[in-house]
């Protein structure tokens, strides 16, 4: 009856959504609203105002940079919500001790030898995605993804000691605010030399600048990006 | 009408998407379900956004040599980048409390907890 | 033909989506999200936006599924 | 110092602030809020900088990275952003409130987390309010919902977890119903500039116009926690710890509303839609609300559960002023936005003492504690006394206002609405102020009871005489709104 009810209710609600759809722009017009009015000045323009082959890297470090800014401090915000809501709470308020029924058998040597191999690989790929992300696609994000993956698959395989080897603790806490902080350094930069928050230099001469800073940003989100899935991953219990 | 939808039916793909997720979230008990459901909302919206910005044989946006025109707008591209990873914060949490809610409880039906309160 | 394969894909996805609502293992319904957001990196890609496609790969499959399994792995493995 | 230069650092800062938190506290709650009261203290002075330049020079904006709009994103600074200083006061008074409150009512090593997530919040806030383009907002809007979850579950009891989960579940679709919105706003237009979308619609499609301006309202109100899409406030804002309570109460539930401002704003200079069927729907919901958050609350024994339903007539209020367009109404709205904001974060920190004091939260427990804590009872009853809105206090002037707003509109029936809603509310606070100071303790060792710590204790005063002056001083915030609302409405043309 109830699914009835929701199956009835979303029917009446996709009715004006089809309606207001078919009112839209066509799909893949050349001459739409989005299609004609900011995007053109950044196809156009991008490559030599903003700094970036890649005009959406054009776009989300430099056009639109502050978009990016509240990002990196969205997952920020994730990672201490989510320490927020894990870190071992009251005494007596800790998780019910649950013994496994018995010790899982480790990984065969196969898989943690493969583990191994692809690690150095892996990293590489990491850092071609990171530091390419201005001409090809990819970027820091995408990158400190695919790093924080390896962390995971290195933590399940080869155990978690072996993983946090790849952030010291005492460094872990700069690592994890790495992406924001990055931001607000690039950004007081650029107010500080050429009056705006996270202005870079337009000047034709100061090229090699813009391209640096963007790859600094890159850096700092492909490495905060990293570290802050991995500890998410830690505290989320992935190692039991 | 029709034909228009016909047009737009990358449009119509994301907004029965969206019916589905909604239907998930709204109808399903298992909060690990209702969560999935959710995450399918999600990208039928990002998929309607960067429909939003797909031009008739447009290749990525990337300069450089051998490009042509015509490029797809960049834009709605930057935008589901930054709401991709406003997803994924969002789902780690959500994980976080129905793990905590299960060594709570017990049990992450909806109706069972409901019960409980 | 290209429209051809726009219309298989855009299939796919609700054939997905409508199999994670139909499947009570919790484990499975993840699993198939995964390829839901295997398909839908697909189409961005198809699409020219392979930033985006990047991105839904390693996080979208990638990163949410791998919470959904240690959440699942910390709860129950079926829905009532 | 530039003004565009300060309008960024008011966001900057507190960002800055809260991700090197964990660097600077570590595990030592004390540090962390030492760290953090300076963070809001630098914000609060760049804001009060900030408020008392709009009201010399008028609005101003700050380009970021130096690209013009549309092409860059805009920080907008209005007179409506004035609501910044109120977030800043209530954020920096919660953050000292929390030192003795923390320590005693949170797990130990969760406390450094729990400022992370106060001062991302307030970021949230603080950028969500100055913010001139639809996508940032959203991006803002989300800082504030994340940290805002978190901070309802941090206690760690069960029932916070689960009211956080209600919480999260709907603050995540109301979420997409607005990025869902953004997108059509910039299939139409091409642009996510708040200023150029407003100009650029006008020769745009009505449908999806209207179904934009569908999704963005009630994604908006469920944030906002208007009936009928309140059902995850009662519980998230009463389990909440204290500070927090007071913040999502007083703040958190109107950037819902001040996103509504920011809606009208573009919807209102587009003139491609009449809003009349809006607002009607509107004006309704709102006197639905104060009635039903008003009769709820009656029957609560739960005080910080009252003051939670009291929250939900409380929009109802505004929403009504701002629905019912009219000079008037929409005044007393906004201006009613600040009041309530300080009077709610009075009453929530005044209950968060004594139930840190006496370990009870039940109304019938509490009998007498008006003897042994004078003090904050008294601020707490100025509170009570201000969001019944008897004169001379603070709620007293904008109630007033939305009533000749409702006269202005031609709906004097509504006018009738808020008289009753206000006798609800009259009942319930008596009942409280009754059972604080005249009835015999159930529990005896509740007339020996310390006053609260200085540390909370003087927050508290603060805001009391705050909702005192400014019921004295009302008639400045309300000319001050003025000229906003004006050039808001006179586009309308009526």
């Amino acid at each position: 009856m109830k699914r009835a009810l929701t199956i009835a209710m979303l029917v009446l609600l996709a009715m004006p959504l089809l309606y207001a759809m078919s009112q839209l722009p066509p799909h893949g017009s050349a001459t739409s609203p989005a299609y004609t009015h900011i995007s053109p000045r950044y196809l156009e323009r991008g490559p030599e105002e903003a700094g970036a082959e890649n005009v959406v890297t054009d776009v989300i470090l430099n056009y639109r940079g502050f978009d990016t800014n509240g990002e990196v401090t969205v997952i920020f915000t994730s990672l201490a919500a989510v320490l927020a809501v894990l870190l071992a709470g009251r005494k007596g308020d800790e998780r019910p001790v649950r013994e496994p029924a018995a010790e899982p058998s480790p990984p065969s040597v196969v898989v943690r030898f493969v583990v191994r191999l692809l690690g150095p690989f892996v990293t590489m790929f990491a850092v071609y995605v990171i530091i390419n992300g201005h001409v090809s696609p990819g970027g820091g994000f995408q990158g400190g993804t695919v790093f924080g993956a390896l962390v995971i698959l290195i933590t399940v395989v080869l155990g978690r000691s072996v993983a946090e080897k790849l952030q010291p603790l005492g460094v872990r806490r700069i690592l994890q605010a790495a992406a924001p902080l990055t931001f607000v350094a690039v950004g007081v930069l650029g107010l500080a030399l050429f009056g705006d928050y996270l202005a870079f230099p337009r000047d034709e001469a100061l090229a090699w600048v813009r391209t640096s800073w963007l790859m600094v940003i890159e850096i700092g989100i492909g490495v905060g990006g990293a570290a802050i899935i991995s500890a998410i991953f830690w505290q989320m219990g992935g190692d039991r | 009408m029709i034909a228009m939808l016909w047009q737009n039916i990358d449009y119509v793909g994301s907004v029965v998407l969206f019916c589905i997720g909604l239907y998930c979230v709204i109808t399903k008990n298992n909060l690990i379900k209702k969560f999935i459901g959710l995450n399918i909302m999600e990208t039928s919206v990002f998929a309607f956004i960067i429909a939003l910005g797909v031009v008739d044989g447009g290749e990525a946006p990337i300069m450089g040599a051998g490009a042509s025109a015509p490029f797809t707008n960049p834009i709605p591209q930057a935008l589901i980048l930054t709401g991709i990873v406003v997803a994924v914060s969002t789902t780690a949490l959500a994980l976080s409390l129905i793990i905590r809610i299960y060594e709570h409880c017990g049990t992450i039906e909806a109706d069972e907890l409901r019960e409980m309160e | 033909m290209s429209e051809l394969f726009d219309l298989v894909l855009i299939a796919l996805l609700i054939a997905c989506a409508l199999a994670v609502i139909r499947t009570k293992d919790l484990l499975g319904a993840a699993i198939i999200f995964s390829t839901y957001s295997l398909v839908l990196c697909l189409m961005w890609q198809h699409r020219g936006a392979p930033d985006v496609a990047m991105t839904e790969a390693a996080v979208g499959a990638g990163v949410t599924t791998v919470l959904f399994l240690v959440a699942i792995g910390r709860t129950v493995r079926r829905e009532k | 110092m530039t003004a565009s230069a300060l309008l960024v650092g008011l966001i900057i800062v507190p960002l800055a602030g809260a991700v090197l938190t964990p660097v600077v506290g570590g595990r030592d709650g004390a540090r962390a809020c030492g760290w953090a009261t300076l963070v809001m203290v630098v914000t609060s002075g760049i804001a009060a900088a900030l408020v008392v330049h709009v009201a010399q020079v008028g609005p101003f904006s700050a380009y970021l990275g130096g690209w013009e709009p549309p092409y860059g994103i805009e920080l907008r600074f209005d007179e409506f952003s004035a609501s910044v200083a109120i977030i800043c006061l209530l954020g920096l008074l919660a953050v000292v409130f929390s030192l003795r409150y923390a320590a005693h009512e949170l797990p130990p090593v969760r406390i450094g987390t729990y400022y992370t997530l106060l001062l991302l919040n307030l970021t949230g806030m603080l950028g969500f309010v100055v913010t001139g383009d639809v996508f940032n907002l959203f991006v803002f809007m989300e800082i504030l919902s994340l940290s805002g979850y978190a901070l309802v579950a941090i206690s760690g009891e069960r029932t916070a977890e689960m009211a956080a989960f209600k919480y999260l579940v709907m603050g995540a679709v109301s979420s997409l119903l607005v990025l869902f919105a953004i997108g059509l706003l910039y299939a139409l237009t091409g642009s996510l500039n708040m200023a150029d979308i407003s100009a650029r619609l006008s020769g745009a499609a009505e449908a999806p116009a209207m179904l934009a301006l569908a999704l963005l309202t009630t994604g908006l109100m469920v944030k906002a926690a208007l009936f009928p899409l309140h059902v995850w406030l009662p519980d998230a804002h009463a389990i909440a710890p204290s500070p927090v309570s007071a913040l999502l109460s007083g703040l958190v539930v109107k950037t819902g509303l001040l996103g509504l401002i920011r809606v009208y704003q573009i919807y209102y200079g587009a003139k491609v839609l009449d809003l009349s069927a809006l607002n009607t729907v509107l004006v309704w919901l709102g006197a639905i609300s104060i009635v039903m958050g008003a009769f709820f609350a009656i029957f609560q024994e739960d005080i910080k559960m009252m003051l939670a339903y009291s929250t939900i007539s409380n929009i109802g209020y505004i929403v009504m002023g701002l629905g019912l367009a009219s000079q008037y109404g929409m005044i007393g709205a906004t201006v009613h936005i600040f009041n309530h904001a300080l009077i709610k974060a009075t009453l929530f920190l005044g209950a968060g003492a004594i139930i840190y004091r006496t370990g009870y939260r039940n109304l019938t427990d509490l009998r007498g504690v008006g003897r042994s804590m004078p003090f904050t009872t008294a601020a707490i009853s100025v509170g009570a006394i201000s969001i019944v809105g008897m004169p001379p206090t603070a709620g007293f002037l904008c109630k007033w206002y939305i009533a000749l707003g409702a006269v202005q509109a031609g709906h004097p029936v509504f006018g009738v609405a808020l008289v009753f809603g206000a006798l609800f509310i009259f009942v319930y606070y008596i009942r409280m102020v009754n059972s604080f100071y005249f009835q015999q303790p159930v529990h005896p060792e509740i007339l020996e009871v310390k006053e609260a710590p200085l540390s909370m204790l003087v927050p508290i005063l603060i805001l009391a005489a705050l909702c005192l002056v400014m019921g004295l001083l009302g008639r400045i915030p309300l000319s001050f709104i003025e000229p906003a609302v004006t050039r808001l409405l006179g586009t309308v043309g009526g």
